[in-house]
């Protein structure tokens, strides 16, 4: 199964940031007025120029037709989201998006978990969002943190009716662990279970492992990008090929994958 | 003012705004972005013989004012460039530059030829930084006589126009220069990428997977400038400049270092637009510094070419 | 954290922070803003037999996070060297490199030997990058065996810890390398600028009065890190690398591509403190990457020296 | 005659700008508080942080020892000085100094003449404002500008009892021309006098050949500076040696130099 989900056409964009939140110690989330950025399909994601030589791609977090607004959040790694978290709310944002492959809406048929860990958990609220209202019931949410301070976003998936199960490295919410040990859990009781991750690269991996077998797992990846819209090949995942491994690009190919598209080293 | 560019072999360019090969793909992927058509032209990523894999990620890493690359020259072969991406770079308008690149002699002569075969491209781009797997894998533009044997060999396979692109990381770069002049070559475009490493701390290993990478980006600027003087006045073959260009006036210095024309790549991806920004300033660029025409700035800080400065010296400033 | 670090023949440095030659003078200039007893070592401007008289202005010109200079190795002379500059360091406390330059064999030879006769030469530099007038002005840096003549010679009539300044502008650097470890070299340095060039627009002419210039500052660091990162493999001898230093966090790219202590230049124009505040900075940034020592450090990102990546890479982000 | 006059002992100094004034179209005088820097000799200099690889030498337009203040007069040329323009009242900056060798008092019982061309008018207000109190007269000042509206500091001049004249390459105001005719006037008047110059390198040139064979010409040079200390040997000027021409460091030989220690091409 390959992601044929495509979003809408990318622009140049220039949108004005008009709400400023800070949900965790080191993250920030910020609400841009754009109705063209409004209109991306969950796990589709912008490309930020913060002044480096290159963007910064961040997924949607929250995306609003009607209000035309769409928000990032994002942790403060280095320079580049340092730079951003500076912005106050009125600054305009020179944007380019929306870009990549987003996420396929579930079958309506079947159960949904969505899976997220720290600041992949953003992309998983607008599906959340986005999809709850068009579905017989309303997913399954397992978040993992490293501690209770940095869980994103918790609230705003209760409020859509979600089942959330906690983990936290630590212990200090939830269960300790990893959020492999309630997936791994929640597949046992639903074969036929729709499984949408996003977080760092190891989690999903491990995530890819403990659904061996499943198809519907869909993973949205992260890579060190270039150009974000498929030309330059920085962005490239190993994936399975006709004859063999391939490199895949994360902006156009995906970021979101079927689990069984990629091999983790 | 006339932007046109006269090159060998009837290549004739609207404006010297080149897109750099690697930097815009094979054509389409910038379609929404670009207005492909008011390039001078496009010089698509490296094509090879048969599809290759490139290098495992990362692939990118930013580095002061520069970024080091290790793609690996991944391309999906000539066979499905020509289908694939060929037909849309012909309708755009613009001209066309393929550049190419193999493993060994026969690999470069083998896609030259399968050029042949097809409408729409308007020149070659000989890159000769690839690896010579027969040779242990040192790169073809390291050695005079190897760049000589890969021109040579796409020079009888091709009467298109053909430009040479050298690398930098050579003692001499003249050498090499004028030792692909000698093979045939009908324009020299340079510089590829400074051969550079960064260190990921947190990973305590080379950042990028390829190890090594080539560095591009305003910081290598003056290296290019610097070849690019020193080999015009070492060839009588045009040169197609590039490095770090990321305006107008950027544009100026290497033109007045000897280039006919410039390629523009890393600033591509930060600002998709840069290209056609350069193109609309550059007449005015050139008139706020007294020059009315691309072909009186070309070369003009060459040994010899050089005028009294402009008189407003002497004025306070 | 104990910052000490040996080096071959005796030279024991207080900490791996080195002011790099041509940026620090000839010891006095920078003493009412540098403690100049708190640094590792100090290497001074390049010292010839005779004075040199340099070339013409402007010197320097400043290209993105990069900085050209053709200085033209402008310097006293050995002589007065020995009287006007050498007492005072030697009263600093810190350890004295000489830098020592020659335009032919015989030219570096007798630098070293006068400098045998004095007290408070802690080691020499052997700077391969000046023209060897002999040999048509290219430099002896860039052909090995021109490289091995000038080490063997220096070699023969000096027992001090030696050290060998790479040039950047080379084919090959480890074969350089491997030509001066075999002349009797104790340690190599690296890099020296990279040859650049830059347009003045204006005045339509190479903006420096010596034409080309050579690149330092931040923007060579991915060029120095590569040279290093391959030098440390190609040969056995300690390694003091240099290029673009600006922060504690730089120097630990260094030492983890190979080098055992690193030398500072141009950002000392701009905070010609900051090669202190590096020294203080150094342990807590080893510490903040886990890292106990100095010596743990050298060389972790060389092949088959990777270790596990921290365990932190499992973590959420 | 070879300038001895030695300054203050430089330091790294933080100075607050205190006072932000535009005199004339593209140029700003800063007044900054800092007692080291008060105690500067007029043709000193100071090296400015201003963001770049390179700090940026600027002399001082002012020096009040009793309010601790030094100002310098800029104009806008460049990505430095325009960064530095856009520093408000209140910002600290990042200086170093004084450097450099100063002016030396004049020898009272002899007339003085300032001959200022652009922004090399402002050391010499400093020279005039710090020698005027201990001399005979007033000084002969000479300014010169572009055009009427560049002029800079007359007022200030006529303000310490100076008889200023002014040229400007368009005749705008004063008279057309350069500084060298009046000078040229004033030193066959006054064969003893003593000359202070600051401008364009061509113009001190001019200078020079005007008052050849005088011995108190000073000349204040400009060259671009690494430094600024005297250990990068980057800012050199032609000058003659013992044995020859022979270069010599603007930031510690001078910037003031006597105008027949120096060769112009
Ligand atoms: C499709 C996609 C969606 C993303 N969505 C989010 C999100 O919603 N929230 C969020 O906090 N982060 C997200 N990231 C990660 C985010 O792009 C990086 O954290 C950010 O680029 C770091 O930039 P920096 O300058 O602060 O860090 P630096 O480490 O200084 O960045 C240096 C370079 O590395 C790249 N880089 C660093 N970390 C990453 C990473 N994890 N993934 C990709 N490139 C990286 C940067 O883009 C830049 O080119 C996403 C990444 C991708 C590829
Ligand atoms: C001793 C001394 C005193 C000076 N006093 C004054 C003053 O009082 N008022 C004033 O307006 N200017 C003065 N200048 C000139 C001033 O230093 C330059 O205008 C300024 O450095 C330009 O910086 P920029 O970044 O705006 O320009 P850019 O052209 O972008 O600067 C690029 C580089 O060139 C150097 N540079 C450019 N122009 C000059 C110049 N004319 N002289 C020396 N270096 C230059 C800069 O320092 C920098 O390193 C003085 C110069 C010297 C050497
Ligand atoms: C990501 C990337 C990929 C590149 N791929 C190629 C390539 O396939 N063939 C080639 O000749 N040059 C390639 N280059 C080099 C560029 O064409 C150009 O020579 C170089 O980047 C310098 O120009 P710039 O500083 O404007 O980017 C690549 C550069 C980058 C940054
Ligand atoms: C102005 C200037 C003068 C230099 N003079 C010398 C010299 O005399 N001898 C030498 O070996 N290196 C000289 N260098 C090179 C430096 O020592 C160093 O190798 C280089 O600048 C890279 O380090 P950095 O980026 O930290 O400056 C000089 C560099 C600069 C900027
Ligand atoms: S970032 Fe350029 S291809 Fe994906
Ligand atoms: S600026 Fe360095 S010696 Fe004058």
């Amino acid at each position: 199964m390959v992601n044929k989900e495509v979003g809408g056409l990318a622009e140049m964009v220039r949108g004005r940031v008009v709400k400023r939140h800070e949900p965790a110690p080191g993250h920030v989330e910020l609400w841009i007025h754009s109705p063209v950025l409004a209109k991306a399909i969950p796990g589709q994601f912008v490309h930020v120029a913060t002044g480096g030589m290159l963007r910064r791609p961040i997924s949607f977090s929250r995306l609003d037709h009607s209000a035309g607004t769409a928000a990032i959040l994002f942790q403060i790694v280095g320079d580049g989201t340092r730079w951003l978290a500076s912005v106050q709310e009125g600054v305009e944002l020179d944007l380019m998006g929306p870009l990549g492959r987003g996420f396929a809406m579930p079958d309506p048929r079947h159960p949904w978990c969505l899976v997220g860990g720290g600041v992949g958990i953003p992309p998983l609220l607008a599906a959340a969002t986005a999809w709850t209202p068009f579905l017989n019931e309303p997913p399954t949410v397992v978040l993992g943190a490293r501690e209770s301070a940095l869980l994103l976003l918790e609230e705003e998936f209760r409020a859509l009716g979600a089942a959330v199960e906690v983990t936290t490295d630590d212990g200090s919410q939830g269960q300790r662990g990893t959020v492999v040990g309630p997936l791994a859990h929640w597949l046992a009781k639903h074969p036929t279970g729709q499984v949408y991750a996003c977080g760092p690269t190891p989690m999903l991996g491990a995530v890819a492992r403990a659904s061996q077998g499943q198809s519907n797992v869909w993973l949205a990846l992260e890579q060190r990008m270039g150009c974000g819209v498929g030309a330059c090949l920085a962005c490239v995942v190993l994936a399975n090929g006709q004859n063999g491994p391939v490199y895949r690009r994360v902006c156009t190919d995906g970021p979101v994958f079927a689990a069984e598209e990629l091999i983790f080293e | 003012m006339n932007l046109e560019v006269q090159l060998p072999r009837g290549l004739r360019l609207q404006n010297p705004i080149i897109a750099a090969s690697g930097t815009f793909g094979f054509g389409p992927e910038y379609a929404s972005f670009v207005d492909i058509g008011a390039l001078g032209a496009v010089s698509v990523k490296g094509v090879s013989p048969e599809p290759w894999p490139g290098n495992p990620p990362p692939r990118v890493w930013e580095t002061p004012l520069g970024l080091l690359n290790s793609i690996g020259l991944q391309n999906h072969g000539v066979e499905v460039f020509c289908h694939q991406d060929l037909p849309f770079l012909r309708d755009t308008g613009t001209k066309v530059i393929v550049n190419i690149i193999g493993h060994t002699v026969e690999e470069y002569q083998r896609v030259a030829e399968r050029l042949n075969a097809e409408k729409g491209v308007d020149a070659l781009e000989v890159n000769i930084s690839c690896p010579n797997i027969k040779e242990g894998g040192m790169s073809f533009g390291q050695e005079p006589d190897q760049a000589f044997a890969v021109v040579q060999a796409v020079r009888r396979v091709t009467d298109l126009p053909m430009m040479v692109k050298l690398s930098p990381n050579v003692t001499y770069p003249t050498v090499i220069a004028q030792a692909v002049e000698a093979a045939g070559a009908d324009m020299i475009s340079a510089i590829n990428t400074v051969m550079g490493l960064a260190i990921d701390v947190k990973r305590r290993r080379p950042a990028l997977g390829g190890i090594t990478g080539g560095l591009s980006g305003p910081a290598v600027k003056p290296v290019a400038l610097r070849i690019v003087y020193e080999v015009a006045q070492a060839v009588d073959i045009p040169i197609i400049g590039m490095g770090g260009i990321n305006s107008a006036l950027d544009v100026v210095e290497f033109l007045m270092a000897g280039a006919q024309a410039v390629m523009v790549g890393t600033v591509t991806f930060q600002y998709p637009n840069r290209m056609q920004e350069i193109i609309e300033a550059l007449p005015a660029v050139l008139r706020s510094l007294q020059l009315n025409s691309l072909s009186e700035t070309v070369g003009l800080a060459l040994p010899g070419r050089v005028p009294l400065p402009p008189a407003s010296e002497d004025a306070y400033e």
